[in-house]
């Protein structure tokens, strides 16, 4: 199996849901794996004490944690993407209204893209990750203000 | 060379490779699950991302999440270390086929050392000595004893149908084997209704041997001699020796050299080891072949000055090995002692939580591996091991009297370890003498 | 073989001194001041006693004190590890003619290599280059460029009545020698009224070489080749490393051996440190011999595989040397660097108080000898060094390397520490391309 | 120079003060080489944080750190002798007054013995070394209740 082999439509060409698939054995071929995102706080069942210089550098430094907001997490590693197409507006932006079932963001690993939603409603008070910027597991994407 | 290299694993081993791939001049990423967030080690890697929660299968053991983060950070090789996925062909492939060299060997020649049948039939092509047995049951006494008279005494009989000691037999001449067969085949078909028996090669007293072999894509493959890994116990390793003691060098020279033999015909780049269990005769029955580095590699680089993990990592990237057989030499004698996070006086109950006390030993020999320190908090989801020991010294004796002065030098709390049992052991007539086998750090832990 | 050994010293080298023992079966004790009192190494002593209060002069520098512990803890030997009485020939006097072996040289020997001329004229004897020079001044040209001939250009000038630079000339020729001393004189009688000079080999470019020796009480001396100790600061030695970078083999060959032959015509048994200067077309001039065991002796130990603090106590105890000169070899490269609670930012301010973060480097060919453990209270009493990191790598480059790993991965705190300096000075062009001398440090320190 | 080669008196031959000289160099000879001792607590200035096991087995663990106490402690290395010879009676005794120029116990070293005071005056409430013991610098001696 080589990378060619992939059956890809990359989503920014494209005005809708697109199927993307890869012919492998690993990750079952799959439509927008859509995965849920957790409030800030109970995902991350760290227990390590010390937070050195190991966070990663994509980690925004500008996340206010005030009180009452809630943090939309990434649920996996990849690359974040704001639309679904390079000349289609972004989903969502400051000041937006989201319930759960709102699509935030796409986030791409391995060519295939997956739909993260909101899993919370409420209004969109910060978008931490630009465009284009890699993401890690648990790292803060968007923050939320509660409806 | 490689110029980024992803690690997927951790602790001591992640830091193991950081260290191995900053002195080749390799920039390293370290994957790492929430629950080893802020892990000492992190902070020697040049970039870290986390790829999960602390549940090993929803993170260390998620071949596509490793896979992601290797394409967000632009790596070009994955080393995979030992444990999780490192001995998982598939995962391999998926390295392969993603473009990132996988730093072991090829998903084909892991496959093939990894299935018994094969690995069996390539070992006696290659010379490797192998664990005889019958294939299926007999009912013919003269055709035990034949069988019994070509794998060598002693032998055991089995009852085909049976277990928990019933129907077996030691015989150690053919005498003993006919009344033996004789009466298992009595009991097991009183006890089982099935009178049909087997034999086996049956070791006494085996000790756990193991080589060291190192291979490369050009052809070559070198051994790096042995390791005598028999102080276990429930089949985990506790002390590790380099070279094995007390065994002939004949024979040492030629079950090692069967062991590059074996790895040079799978076509196999990378370290491995081939485990042996040795009997008292110092014959070598092979069990298997472990197709990444062992945690028990540093004494074989510290009797033979071979750095294995770089050698890994260069073999990966193409390059030939840079030593050759007659290069190899034994020097000195060496030990490592696994640090485990368990508690001996209690069964060996895991210990986790905050390390307070961390005061290691040193001096001469001494080398030490761990991502440990003070304020590091072991986590409860991943293997116990927080360090490794490991003891150079000229000689033997030597080694065991520094292991001695080194164990009692290292002060680790409040959690308990294992390096209480490795002080005992260590003054054990058994093991000092080198008396010892794979099932004596057992006996000597039963109550009785 | 000695039963207990009194150490009459502190720190890492009385660590090191107890795990040499310990691994001999010797019993240890260990002298103390009140300011050591609790110092982690005294547990690892077999007894310890206090024999007086912080200042050095009060207690490890009270002979009659060290001799009084003695006799109470029955010890038969003494070990004055480096500093302190270490090189006092009449406190090796005592030790004997108390009824204690003193663990280093003869007093006689110790005297003999102690006295500049009587060591230079034994020097000479034994085939070891010495530093040339006039014995006083001259007044005829003619007689000055002969001499300047025999101990070879370049040559220095100086005034006899001299000072500040003033007066001084130096000369790579003849012609540039007669211009030299004729200006020399004139400027040297306007200045000082006296217009005697003098002229001594200079060295331009000079590192710090030195031959680890030993000798034993049977006429055997043997040399561990040499270590190059040119990154001082105030001739304090910062970085040290073995071999010599860059020294062409015979001419290594021929002057270590001909520092063994001094040690082995001065009846010597013990370890020595026969010190030179190395100009830059390596011509070697000898300082002087340190009869003792010198901080930096580890690179030695890890380059030849010899235990140098094992073997002193085996030559004191009246054993022959375990090994013949062709045994020696020299296997890959190691340096030292000391870790000196001072603070490189503020012109290297001694610090002294407790130690809260002491997170040390491991992995292949790193060694710690260090008797500081989290919670230890640097005192104001002694020097600086908390610590040595030994680094044992194939080569130079790999060394360097690794080092810079070892000291990116070595956290000390709250106190400053002299890491920082040696980050920088393995970046240094000068050090990394071996084109330091003894100057090098300081001159990049300057403000300019 | 040899061991024997000592001049010696032993002084528990004697009946009074002896003189007692070595023929070396490194300690001129002297007769009951007297060193002053120094009350608990202003002695020892030490600094190391952790107690461990480095104390010498000779320190005595019955100690009682009372209130208005002073300790005798040790100026030196040495063998203690509670009596002047193995035939005298005790120099002091518990409910013994001494006063600053009371010699309270020899301390032997090096064929030495030393002349020890007690620097102050009060009442021997206890003796925590026995005779012939060896004791290290700063070791307890005698508690004293002042006068």
């Amino acid at each position: 199996m080589v990378e060619n082999d992939l059956t890809e439509l990359d989503l920014r060409d494209k005005d809708e849901q697109a199927t993307v698939r890869r012919n492998n054995s690993f990750a079952p071929p799959q439509v927008f794996h859509q995965t849920i995102s957790t409030p800030t706080g109970q995902s991350q069942s760290s227990t390590a004490s010390s937070a050195g210089k190991s966070e990663s550098k994509g980690e925004s430094k500008g996340s206010n944690d005030e009180t009452g907001l809630i943090a939309i997490e990434s649920p996996m590693v990849g690359t974040f993407y704001t639309a679904s197409g390079p000349d289609k507006p972004a989903l969502v932006s400051v000041g937006a209204n989201v319930d759960s079932d709102t699509v935030v963001c796409l986030l791409e690993a391995m060519k295939i893209f997956n739909e993260i939603k909101a899993e919370c409603s409420g209004t969109v008070v910060k978008v931490l990750v630009k465009n284009g910027q890699a993401v890690e597991f648990g790292q803060k994407l968007f923050m939320i203000r509660p409806a | 060379m490689f110029k980024r290299v992803l690690i997927a694993n951790r602790g001591e081993i992640a830091l193991r490779i950081i260290r191995a791939c900053r002195e080749l001049g390799i920039e390293t990423i370290c994957v790492y699950s929430s629950a080893d967030k802020g892990g000492p080690w992190l902070e020697q890697a040049t970039q870290s991302i986390c790829i999960g929660p602390g549940p090993s299968k929803d993170s260390y053991l998620r071949i596509e999440r490793i896979i992601a983060a290797a394409e967000i950070s632009h790596a070009d090789a994955i080393h995979p270390g030992y444990g999780f996925l490192s001995e998982n062909a598939h995962f391999a492939e998926v390295c392969r086929d993603s473009g990132f060299e996988f730093i072991g060997p090829s998903p084909e020649a892991m496959s093939l050392l990894g299935d018994k049948v094969n690995c069996k039939r390539l070992a006696k092509q290659a010379g490797t000595p192998i664990f005889p047995g019958t294939e299926g049951g007999i009912e013919d006494i003269d055709e035990a004893v034949k069988i019994a008279g070509e794998i060598g005494y002693p032998v055991i009989v089995k009852a085909a149908g049976g277990g928990g000691g019933r129907g077996m037999r030691v015989a150690h001449d053919e005498k003993s084997l006919r009344l033996g067969i004789e009466q298992a085949r009595q009991e097991a078909a009183a006890a089982f209704g099935n009178p049909m028996v087997f034999v086996e090669k049956y070791l006494e007293s085996a000790r756990h041997f193991e080589v060291q072999v190192i291979g490369d894509k050009h052809g070559n493959a070198v051994h790096l001699y042995e390791r005598d890994c028999s102080s276990q116990r429930r089949h985990q390793k506790l002390i590790e020796e380099a070279p094995a003691p007390g065994v002939d060098p004949a024979k040492r020279e030629k079950v090692c050299a069967s062991a590059a033999e074996l790895i040079r015909r799978a076509n196999y780049a990378g370290a491995a080891t081939c485990e042996f269990l040795m009997d008292a005769k110092q014959n070598f029955y092979m069990l298997e072949v472990n197709t990444r580095v062992q945690v028990e590699h540093p004494i074989s680089e510290a009797i033979t000055g071979i750095d294995i993990v770089q050698t890994g990592i260069r073999v990966a990237a193409g390059e030939a090995l840079p030593f050759k057989q007659k290069d190899i030499r034994i020097n000195g004698h060496a030990m490592e002692f696994r640090i485990n996070a368990e508690d001996p006086a209690r069964n060996f109950m895991p210990q986790a939580g905050l390390i307070e006390t961390w005061s290691t030993p040193g001096g001469p020999g001494i080398r030490l591996d761990s991502h440990v320190r003070v304020g590091y908090r072991v986590p409860t989801n991943y293997d116990s091991m927080i360090g490794k020991l490991i003891v150079h010294a000229p000689d033997r004796e030597t080694c065991i009297r520094r292991s001695l002065g080194a164990l009692g030098e290292f002060k680790v709390g409040p959690i308990q370890t294992t390096i209480p049992l490795y002080q005992r052991l260590l003054k054990e007539p058994l093991f000092t003498e080198a008396r010892h086998d794979i099932k004596y750090v057992e006996r000597l832990l039963s109550p009785s």
